[in-house]
Order: structure tokens, then C-alpha cells, then sequence
């Protein structure tokens, strides 16, 4: 089993990585695209299931910032 | 011999590299705008240090599709000599023209300090002032130098002497205490297989004035002047 | 139309008579948005206004002060030969106990911009920090570490992007900063006379340009949070968090030095707190005109945000530009040739308004001086002042002085910081001669072709015991630092962080800290060039330690001068320039061995600190100083250790102190002040002390300097020998051994 | 119409963060897990529909440095 962490910059806040990359995607000739945001991903290995509440918290608490970032979880199988 | 040195957004050791060789005689420097597409009149070309585009996406991602690089990779193929100072090092990886990559320091921090570096082939264009084994002190000041090649890259760099650079101790011992970042082999720097682009991430400009510490970083702007 | 009740009212931290007094300005009641204004402009933050009776306290003038204090962003120093320095500090306490990787990068940003503003190109920073105990494994310590942790990162993140070197700074740790860190950020910057610019709305008809960052919903009301407790309330009602963007302030920076240079500016101001609305009606407040902007012509990052939002917003690196009429479209180049965003937004005229519109509706129009200058000002109520009962050394055993030394360099508050400023960039800009580790950072500035020192200082028991005393040390410990280097002090900038001035006792703090501050600033000669008050640092334990910091810079003549505190060669002779001391009160050695903050705080006389350091910045410009350092916390025992091991190369130290007392603690660890240890070649040792002896300053030759790697005194009858192998394992892995993992 | 662009390290290069990661989660409480590796993830926004190919060009020279990184493109309709 895997838990995928995505941890994105919260709507309202600041994402300069994001705005970035969305320059040099314009330039690189896709110039019709919105907005642009860079979060991380975080992949778990899980050789046992785990507690989905623990990996809740340690998505919340751990591995993203809640004041400036959203969190989604999934468990996956393979 | 006239050095180009290019300005990014967010360049930062731009002004330092051309202090440091307008301090060298023979070496006058000017800068290079990064929408600029020609390098006429340069005879070579100096990829500083800094956080072109915030290094934001990758180190030197971005950075590599800028208009003068065109210029920077004829100039290259066309035996011009090139140089790349820390995020230069990675602008010139990211553009292909070194191999490998530089990633995030094992240590995870930034790290600024005085390192030893082990002069490992001086029969090259960007050390040849120097001698092979000879020990420079230079300082580094990098997040992301952890040099990263597959095996195969990294033998063919050692068999063809491409390897200029390793870090190393006082005594040049090139073990993996003394490693700041992690980087495979110790690397330090690299050339090209032709001969004609070196990156480094250790900062040579930082090293021209007995006020800062070491001289040594001479032996490398020497190196390209005498060849 | 939102209506103004008096709940409204209250919820912006506008008192009942603070409203009729903005009806009074207006003749009218505000609306929603107006209040918001008010609120800001009139939070302690921006105006001041519980700390502005005694900030005149300080002296702010002196043949090389070319702009005061509080005209300016920041004030201006002459350094001779046509050049100048702008300098300051400024403090981002809150917003980095709630986020504190962005709250300490926006603060470097902030202080940055402050500095360009002024025409000057930025050359170097400091920083001063304060964090609650990171030792131990107890949620609060791990917090601790975490804030530590995330305000370096901060701080080295956005401070390295812009290629701007950090040289310098303190970090303490104590409780009472537990919840509540401090963050204080200085930044200093290299200009001609003849550049500086001015923040003022000059020549009706000009228009006024906005460049730089789109504006969005980032840390609304951020100057009122910062005026404010911290509660548990205002950590869930968090403002949306601001958040840096170095590379961004970079382009801005190179853009704005451009444009100055360009001749085409009449004014320019940068937006910190406050934002847009600080940023026009100041402005307009300088140049005695009116500003009016259209907030559709803003640009922005987010849809549908209110003239509210827009006002108040903090979105980071902006500034507001009034440009000489005639001159837009060079302004336009540059602007495009840095890829930043820009739009002409308004004009400058002659009725003295602040007034915004949005399209063709007015939303805001409050007149500007009132709204910048004329905000109320209080002299709270302080408690009467009562004095530290003397020590009473019977109540503290002599420790173990072999293993209180060890305790001491382990302390994080005298620990190797080295984990801290190796995680910035400290040699950009070709400066660093005098690397961090020694007593002040020196700095060649290549434009100027001058050598600064500079030193960031305050020891916060010694402000909690006795305020007035305390931030008088501070500055004479700064001016030490910098004796120490070779360099005389020229002027200081101060972050002056309190508790809550509603409670009598912090406010009897803040009065003491200032009253003393301002008399040291006189002796030392050393006129304040601005600073920043941060108060309200409070967590639901109490108030922080009050923290005074200051930030000094000086000037070295000469090259040769340059000195460090780290010994050079053995043989040498150690002479200690001072007395031997006997002040054990407010010092460290009672807080990381007794556990105890108690006592007195050292007395400082000022004849004979001026004379310590004129005695050995003479010494050291005749060429005999091999090395000099001030002793401070931890006193002599943690001097000598820091003098031998905090080279490249370990020397070690044999030395005799002979003391009135019979304990051994007191000579060892005692943090009198007025105190420094220099190194001088054997030979030239007799000659040292007869000129000492000359100007009158106490000094004898405690030791010499060996080449064996051990540390050892004789005093009090007993002698201590440690290996220098053991000092620096305790003093160097103290701090990256709690912050692994 | 939005393109997600994952992009991992490749398993051969050190990823000292997501080792950090792990640590951390360790401590946390989770105790049994295995590898844990941290990517990163782009989103942008298209207003109207991209071409694919051009998308996986983007991915491939721009969001991603093949020495080091894999990624994956998908799109989605929301
Ligand atoms: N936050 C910091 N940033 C940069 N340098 C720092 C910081 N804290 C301490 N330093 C550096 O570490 C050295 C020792 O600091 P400190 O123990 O406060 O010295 P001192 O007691 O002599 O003032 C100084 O050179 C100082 O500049
Ligand atoms: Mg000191």
C-alpha cells in the first residue's frame, strides 16, 4: 500500500514558484493557460495498512503547513 | 582577454565576478543582459552564481531558456572558453552543455564556508595555473550542489580527466566527511569533453583578495588567461 | 454599506475617543473602509502612538547625520569622501511566531526595502533572535526548535536569493520568549550624498506610479495583528499569511537603484505595513500635497477583492513611485526591462487629501497629515520603579567550576552559532574580511571602498532586572564589539521589543530601557538613526524579557586595523584591559549553573568603558594588537575559551587571575563590564601596559598564549586546566546536536 | 480543462529530504513504513484544450530534468 500526500499553497497565498513556472510555460509557446501553482507530493510506502486518522494528522501536522497550505490524502493499493 | 559576464534576473554574483576580474590584469570584464543575443567581442564567458529566477521549478531551469544562452551554446561549440560559478554550474547542466545535475544538499541546509578542493587534472583550460594535487581554498555558498550523474556518466568523466574538482581535507584527502553536499565522488567540477566549459560550484570571484581569506580562486581566471 | 457600530469600532482597536476624533478630522462619520485606514495608520505599529513621547528621548542629530530619524525610511550617515550609509532594524516578531519561514523572510524583505527606498544600494544585514528553550523533549521545546528552525530558513532563504550577504547577529534562548520569538532584521546600504532619495509626493501633477508585486489578500490588518497580543484567539483568526518573494524584491531592488539613478523620481516610498494606504498618505504627508489613486487601476492577484482588502492588504515587495511628469515612458522601460508589473495609479495635487477612488465612486478621503501625523499619542502609566535587591552570593554555592564552564559554552545562548550563519550567505558581495564568529562582523563595501563593523547587542537579564542599566550596556557592549575590531562607532539604529504598555510595569520598562539607551547614546557619541518598537510580546505566560536590541555600525580606517578575537600565535602575551570584575548579578553563569535570573546587572561607568576602547583602538592602529575581545556573557572563563578555540587554529591559554574573593566562581564567570582580553607579542607586552598605564586604563598580563591545546587558569587558590578537545565538542555541537532530527 | 504534472525523483538519486521525511514520520508514531519520496506537483490551469504533445514537451524539458526526475502528465476535466 502507498499514501500519497499532496500538499498545494493554500488559493489566497503568495505562490511565486507557481507564477514562475506559468512565465516560462507561456514562453515556452502554451500561451493560453491560467493560473499555475507548485505543491509537493509526498509518497509513503506502507508495507502494512496504516491508521487513516494517524495519516491524516501526519499530513496535517507534519507534512504540510496549514497556515499557507491544503493537504489531500488518498491510499492506494499498489 | 575580454570576459562576458551574463546577468539573469536574480543573478547575484554578477557584480562580484566582474569586480574580481576587472582586478586581474588582462581580464577585463562586462556584464551581458540576459535578453541580449550576441556575445561579439567576448573571448569568454563567465555563467555567475545567484538565484537566476528565484531558482524557482529547478536551479538554472528556467534560466537556460533565456535568449543569450542561444548565443552561450554557439560561442561553446565553437571552442569559445565557458564558466559556471555555482547556480552557472547548474544553468550550464540544465542547458546540456555539462553533464549530470545538481540537486538538494544532503545536509538539507544552505551551506557557506571556506572548503578544500583537490586540483585533480591541471592539464586543462580552467586549471592549468595550477598543479595536479595542489590544494585550493575557496568558498562554497549553495542549497542545491549535490553533484548527480548515473554510473556510466560518471566513468566516462573520470576516464577522460573531466573531473577538475574534488572536495576534499587540509591534507587532500577526498573523504566523505568532507563532503558538504553529497555530491557523487566528491565532485566539486567539471569540464566538458572538448575542454571548453568548466562548472563549479565552489565560488572563485570570492577568492581573488587577501582581505577575504584565499587567493586561490586566481589559479582559475589565471588558467583561462594563459590558454 | 457595512455600518460602523461600536463593536466595528472596538474590533479595529479604535478607542471611543479615538473615534470622535477621527469624526472630528473627517467632520463627518467614516465609513467601513475609511475605518480601516484609521485603524492601521493609528496602530501602535505605524504611529507610534504609546511610544513616541519617549522616543524623543533619543538623540538623533550629529555633524554626520544627514537625515534624521523618522524623516526618512531610514536615516542617513555621512562616511566621508562623499559617501553615506542608510541603515536600520526593524522587528517581524508576530508574524513569525504564527509562520516562521515566511514571517522571518518577509521581514528581510521588508527592512531590504526600507533600505533601497533611500537611494542606497543594500550591502549587508544582520539579525537578532530570540526563542524560548530548545533543550529537552517537551512539546514547548519542540516548538522552540521548530520556530529556531523556520525563522533561520526564512531569513537565509529570502537574504541569500537577493544576493544580499547576512554577516552578523545574536540568538538567545529563554523562557520568556517561549510563544512569543523575536525576529529582528537590520539592514544597511551604500549611497552618494547626492542620491538620496526622498519619500515624499513633491510636484503637483505628477503622477504616481505603483510597481512591483500584484496586490492580493496577504496579511490583512497585519500592522494592527502586530499590535495586538498574541492570544490563542489571534492564532485562529490568523491573517492570511504573507508570504516572500525574493527573487521578485531583487528585480525591484535593481529596477528601483535604476530608476533612482535615472532622475526621473520625485518620491518614493516602499509599502510595508499598511500597505497601499500607509504608503499614499505618507507620502502626501511629506510633501505637504495630496495623493489620490484609483483602485481599479491597481494591480491585482485575486478577483473581487474590496477597496478594504486593497488598502489594507501586505502583500510583499511593492512600492509606490512619484515620477516627474514628462518622464513615464523611461519609467515604463525600465520597469519592462525588469519584467515587473506597473501601472500609473494617480496624481499628486494640492489639497493635502488622501483620496482613493475606485472608478468613479471615492471611497477614502481623509486628510493625509492628519491621518499620518496627527495620530493621539499616550504616555501610559508606569509602575514606580524599584531597584533589584543587591545578590546574595551566600544563597548560590560555588559550583564546580570545571564543569560550569561546560555548561556555560553549552548553554544555546552562548553556544557556537555557527549552525546558524553557515546557513547564509555571508561572503556575497565580496565584503566579509572579519567572518561571523568574532566579535562584530567587518565589512568592505567595494563601492565606497570603505570598512564598516558592525554589531547587533543586547543582553535581556540584564534589562529585566534593571531596564535602565541594561540598555545601557547594550549600546556600550556594541560599541565594544566594535572598539574590538579596530573601528570607531558612528551611529545606531534600535528595535526596541516590550510587553504590553497597558500594564504599568512594562511600560516603567519601556521608559527605563529608553531613558538609559538615550544617555549611552550620548556618551558614546553614537546618534540613533531610527529603529523600530515592537510591543505587545506577549504570550498567555507574561511578558517577554524586555529586549532593547541595538544595532551599531562603525567605520575602520585603515585595513591594517582590522582585528579579530581569536588568538594568533603562542607566546603571545594575554593582557586583560579592565579589571578582573566581581559582578556576578544578572549573569549567565547564575542562569545556566543556578538556574536563576537574580541580582543586579553589572554597573556600567561610562569614563571607564570610553576609555577601555579609545585605550585599545589606539593600540591596535600602532600595530601591536594581535587580538582583542570583549568579555561578556559567561565572563572571563567563556572569553578566554571563545579566544582559543574559535579560530582556524586552536591556541591554548595559560593564565593566573588573582582575586579579592576566595571563590573561584566569581573571577571565573563574573560579567563585569568595561572588559577586554587582548593578545600581544611577549616582547611588545611591557610597552602595552605602560601606555594602558598612561591613559589610565587598569590592565595587567594575565597568561600567555600557548601551543599546548589546553585551557588553564589559576585562581582563588585552585587551577583548572581543560582540554581545548572538550571545550569546543561542548561549545560547537551544542546547538546542531539539538536541532538534528 | 487542468494538466497535473507529477514529477518524482528517479529512484537511483538521493532524495535526503524524503528521508528526512521518514524520520519524521517515524517519530510521529507511524513506525512501520517504507521509502518515503517527496516530488513535486504542477498544476495549470487551460482555459481551452491543449495539445498533448506540446504538454508532454513542456513536462519533459521544462517541469522536469530527465537526469534526475520522471514525471507524469495527466489531464483532467475539472
Ligand atoms: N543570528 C545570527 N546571524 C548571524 N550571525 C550570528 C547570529 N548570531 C550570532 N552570530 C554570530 O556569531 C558570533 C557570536 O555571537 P555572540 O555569541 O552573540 O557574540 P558576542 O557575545 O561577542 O556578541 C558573532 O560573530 C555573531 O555575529
Ligand atoms: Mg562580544
Amino acid at each position: 500500500m502507498k499514501a500519497l500526500v499532496t500538499v498545494m499553497p493554500k488559493p489566497s497565498v503568495l505562490d511565486p514558484q507557481g507564477a514562475a513556472a506559468a512565465e516560462a510555460i507561456r514562453h515556452h509557446g502554451l500561451e493560453k493557460i491560467g493560473r499555475v501553482r507548485i505543491g509537493k507530493v509526498i509518497e509513503i510506502e506502507l508495507p502494512e495498512p496504516a491508521d487513516e486518522k494517524t495519516l491524516h494528522e501526519i499530513a496535517r501536522d507534519l507534512l504540510s503547513n496549514p497556515v499557507i497550505e491544503d493537504y489531500d490524502l488518498k491510499i492506494s493499493e499498489i | 582577454m575580454k570576459f562576458a559576464v551574463l546577468r539573469f534576473p536574480g543573478s547575484n554574483c554578477d557584480q562580484d565576478c566582474v569586480h574580481a576580474l576587472n582586478a586581474i590584469p588582462g581580464a577585463p570584464a562586462d556584464y551581458v543582459w540576459h535578453k541580449d543575443t550576441s556575445l561579439d567581442g567576448f573571448d569568454a564567458v563567465v555563467v555567475p552564481g545567484g538565484f537566476s529566477y528565484g531558482d524557482y521549478l529547478r536551479c538554472g531551469a528556467i534560466a537556460r531558456f533565456s535568449p543569450i544562452m542561444k548565443s552561450v551554446k554557439e560561442f561553446a561549440a565553437s571552442g569559445g572558453p565557458v564558466i559556471g560559478i555555482c547556480n552557472g554550474f547548474q544553468i550550464l547542466c540544465e542547458s546540456g552543455l555539462l553533464p549530470g545535475a545538481l540537486v538538494r544538499n544532503r545536509g538539507l541546509h544552505f551551506v557557506c564556508k571556506h572548503v578544500s578542493l583537490r586540483v585533480e587534472n591541471a592539464a586543462s583550460r580552467f586549471t592549468n595555473a595550477a598543479t595536479t594535487g595542489q590544494i585550493l581554498n575557496i568558498p562554497i555558498a549553495h542549497g542545491e550542489g549535490c553533484y548527480f550523474a548515473d554510473d556510466e556518466t560518471l566513468l566516462r568523466l573520470q576516464t577522460n580527466g573531466q573531473v577538475l574538482l574534488r572536495y576534499c581535507d587540509a591534507q587532500g584527502r577526498t573523504t566523505d566527511d568532507v563532503n558538504p553536499n553529497g555530491s557523487r565522488e566528491n565532485i566539486a567540477g567539471i569540464r566538458n569533453e572538448a575542454g571548453n566549459v568548466f562548472g563549479l560550484m565552489p565560488h572563485p570571484e570570492r577568492a581573488c583578495d587577501p582581505l577575504l581569506g584565499s587567493t586561490d580562486g586566481l589559479a582559475i581566471f589565471q588558467s583561462i588567461l594563459q590558454s | 454599506m457595512t455600518p460602523i457600530t461600536p463593536e466595528i469600532i472596538a474590533k479595529h482597536g479604535i478607542t471611543p475617543d479615538e473615534y470622535s476624533r477621527i469624526r472630528e478630522i473627517l467632520g463627518r462619520d467614516p465609513s467601513f473602509t475609511e475605518l480601516g485606514v484609521f485603524s492601521v495608520m493609528w496602530s501602535e505599529h505605524c504611529s507610534y502612538k504609546n511610544s513616541k513621547l519617549e522616543l524623543k528621548k533619543f538623540p538623533t542629530t550629529g555633524p554626520r547625520v544627514l537625515v534624521k530619524a523618522g524623516e526618512e525610511n531610514a536615516g542617513v550617515i555621512d562616511i566621508g569622501d562623499g559617501w553615506a550609509i542608510a541603515f536600520k532594524m526593524e522587528s517581524h516578531n508576530h508574524p513569525s511566531a504564527v509562520e516562521p519561514f515566511q514571517g522571518a523572510a518577509t521581514g528581510v524583505g521588508g527592512i531590504i526595502r526600507d533600505i533601497f527606498t533611500m537611494g542606497a544600494r543594500p550591502v549587508f544585514s544582520m539579525n537578532s533572535l530570540r526563542f524560548g528553550d530548545i533543550r529537552g523533549e517537551s512539546a514547548e521545546a519542540r516548538t522552540n526548535r521548530r520556530l529556531f528552525a523556520g525563522v533561520v530558513e526564512g531569513i537565509s532563504h529570502y537574504g541569500n536569493c537577493i544576493g544580499i550577504p547576512t554577516i552578523g547577529g545574536e540568538v538567545y534562548f529563554d523562557d520568556s520568549y517561549a510563544g512569543n520569538p523575536l525576529v529582528n532584521v537590520f539592514c544597511l546600504g551604500i549611497l552618494r550624498h547626492d542620491q538620496i532619495a526622498r519619500g515624499g509626493a513633491v510636484g503637483i501633477g505628477n503622477p504616481v506610479f505603483y510597481v512591483g508585486a500584484e496586490t492580493g489578500r496577504d496579511g490583512l490588518a497585519g500592522a494592527a495583528f502586530a499590535s495586538r497580543e498574541l492570544t490563542e484567539e489571534s492564532k485562529e483568526d490568523r491573517p492570511a499569511v504573507q508570504v516572500g518573494d525574493p527573487f521578485r524584491e531583487k528585480l525591484l531592488l535593481e529596477a528601483c537603484l535604476e530608476l533612482l539613478a535615472s532622475g526621473c523620481v520625485a518620491g518614493i516610498q516602499d509599502m510595508g505595513a499598511a500597505g497601499l494606504t500607509c504608503s499614499t498618505c505618507e507620502t502626501a504627508s511629506r510633501g505637504g500635497t495630496g495623493v489620490e489613486i484609483d483602485l481599479n487601476l491597481v494591480p491585482k492577484r485575486e478577483t473581487g477583492m474590496t477597496p478594504y482588502e486593497i488598502l489594507l492588504s501586505e502583500s510583499q515587495e511593492r512600492m509606490l513611485v512619484i515620477v516627474n511628469k514628462g518622464e513615464e515612458d523611461k519609467v515604463r522601460a525600465i520597469f519592462e526591462k525588469w519584467d515587473l508589473p506597473y501601472a500609473e495609479v494617480g496624481v499628486v495635487n494640492d489639497d493635502g487629501m488622501m483620496r482613493v477612488r475606485e472608478g468613479d465612486s471615492v471611497v477614502v478621503e481623509i486628510p493625509a497629515r492628519k491621518l499620518a501625523d496627527d495620530a493621539p499619542l499616550y504616555s501610559r502609566e508606569a509602575a514606580a520603579k524599584s531597584l533589584p535587591a543587591p545578590l546574595d552570593l551566600s544563597k548560590f554555592p560555588e559550583a564546580d567550576c570545571a564543569a560550569a564552564l561546560h555548561s556555560l559554552l553549552s548553554h544555546p545562548s552562548i553556544a557556537s552559532k555557527r549552525w546558524v550563519w553557515s546557513q547564509y550567505d555571508h561572503m556575497v558581495r565580496l565584503g566579509a574580511t572579519v567572518l561571523p564568529g568574532s566579535d562584530a562582523a567587518v565589512f568592505i563595501v567595494r563601492e565606497a571602498d570603505k570598512i564598516l563593523a558592525a554589531s547587533t547587542d543586547c543582553n535581556a537579564i540584564y534589562c529585566l532586572q534593571d531596564p535602565r542599566e541594561g540598555a545601557k550596556i547594550a549600546v556600550a557592549e556594541a560599541a565594544r564589539n566594535i572598539a574590538c575590531t579596530g573601528a570607531v562607532p558612528l551611529a545606531l539604529t534600535d528595535n526596541l521589543n516590550f510587553g504590553n504598555p497597558h500594564k504599568p510595569e512594562n511600560f516603567l520598562q519601556i521608559r527605563e530601557a529608553v531613558e538609559g539607551m538615550a544617555e549611552a547614546c550620548r556618551k558614546f557619541d553614537t546618534p540613533v538613526t531610527g529603529g523600530n518598537v515592537s510591543l505587545y510580546n506577549e504570550s498567555p505566560a507574561g511578558a517577554i524579557d524586555p529586549t532593547p536590541t541595538v544595532g551599531m555600525v562603525g567605520i575602520v580606517e585603515d585595513a591594517k586595523h582590522i582585528t579579530t578575537q581569536f588568538f594568533k600565535a603562542s607566546g603571545d602575551a594575554i593582557i586583560l584591559v579592565g579589571e578582573p570584575g566581581d559582578e556576578l548579578g544578572a549573569s549567565h553563569y547564575l542562569l545556566a549553573v543556578h538556574g536563576v535570573k537574580a541580582g543586579p546587572p553589572p554597573k556600567l561607568d561610562y569614563d571607564k568603558e570610553l576609555a577601555a576602547q579609545d585605550a585599545v583602538r589606539k593600540l591596535i592602529r600602532s600595530g601591536l594588537v594581535k587580538s582583542a575581545h570583549d568579555c561578556a556573557e559567561g565572563g572571563l572563563a567563556v572569553a578566554l575559551a571563545e579566544s582559543c578555540m574559535s579560530g582556524d587554529t586552536m591556541l591554548g591559554a595559560t593564565v593566573k587571575i588573582s582575586p579579592d574573593s576566595s571563590r573561584a566562581d566569581v573571577p571565573l564567570f563574573n560579567e563585569s563590564q568595561s572588559r577586554i582580553i587582548i593578545s600581544v607579542a611577549a616582547s611588545e607586552a611591557p610597552s602595552v601596559l605602560a601606555l594602558l598605564k598612561k591613559t589610565g586604563v587598569p590592565a595587567l598580563q594575565i597568561g600567555t598564549v600557548t601551543a599546548e591545546e589546553k585551557l588553564e587558569i589559576a585562581t582563588a587558590g585552585k587551577t583548572f586546566s581543560w582540554p581545548l578537545s572538550g571545550l569546543l565538542e561542548t561549545w560547537s555541537t551544542a546547538i546542531p546536536s539539538l536541532m538534528r532530527g
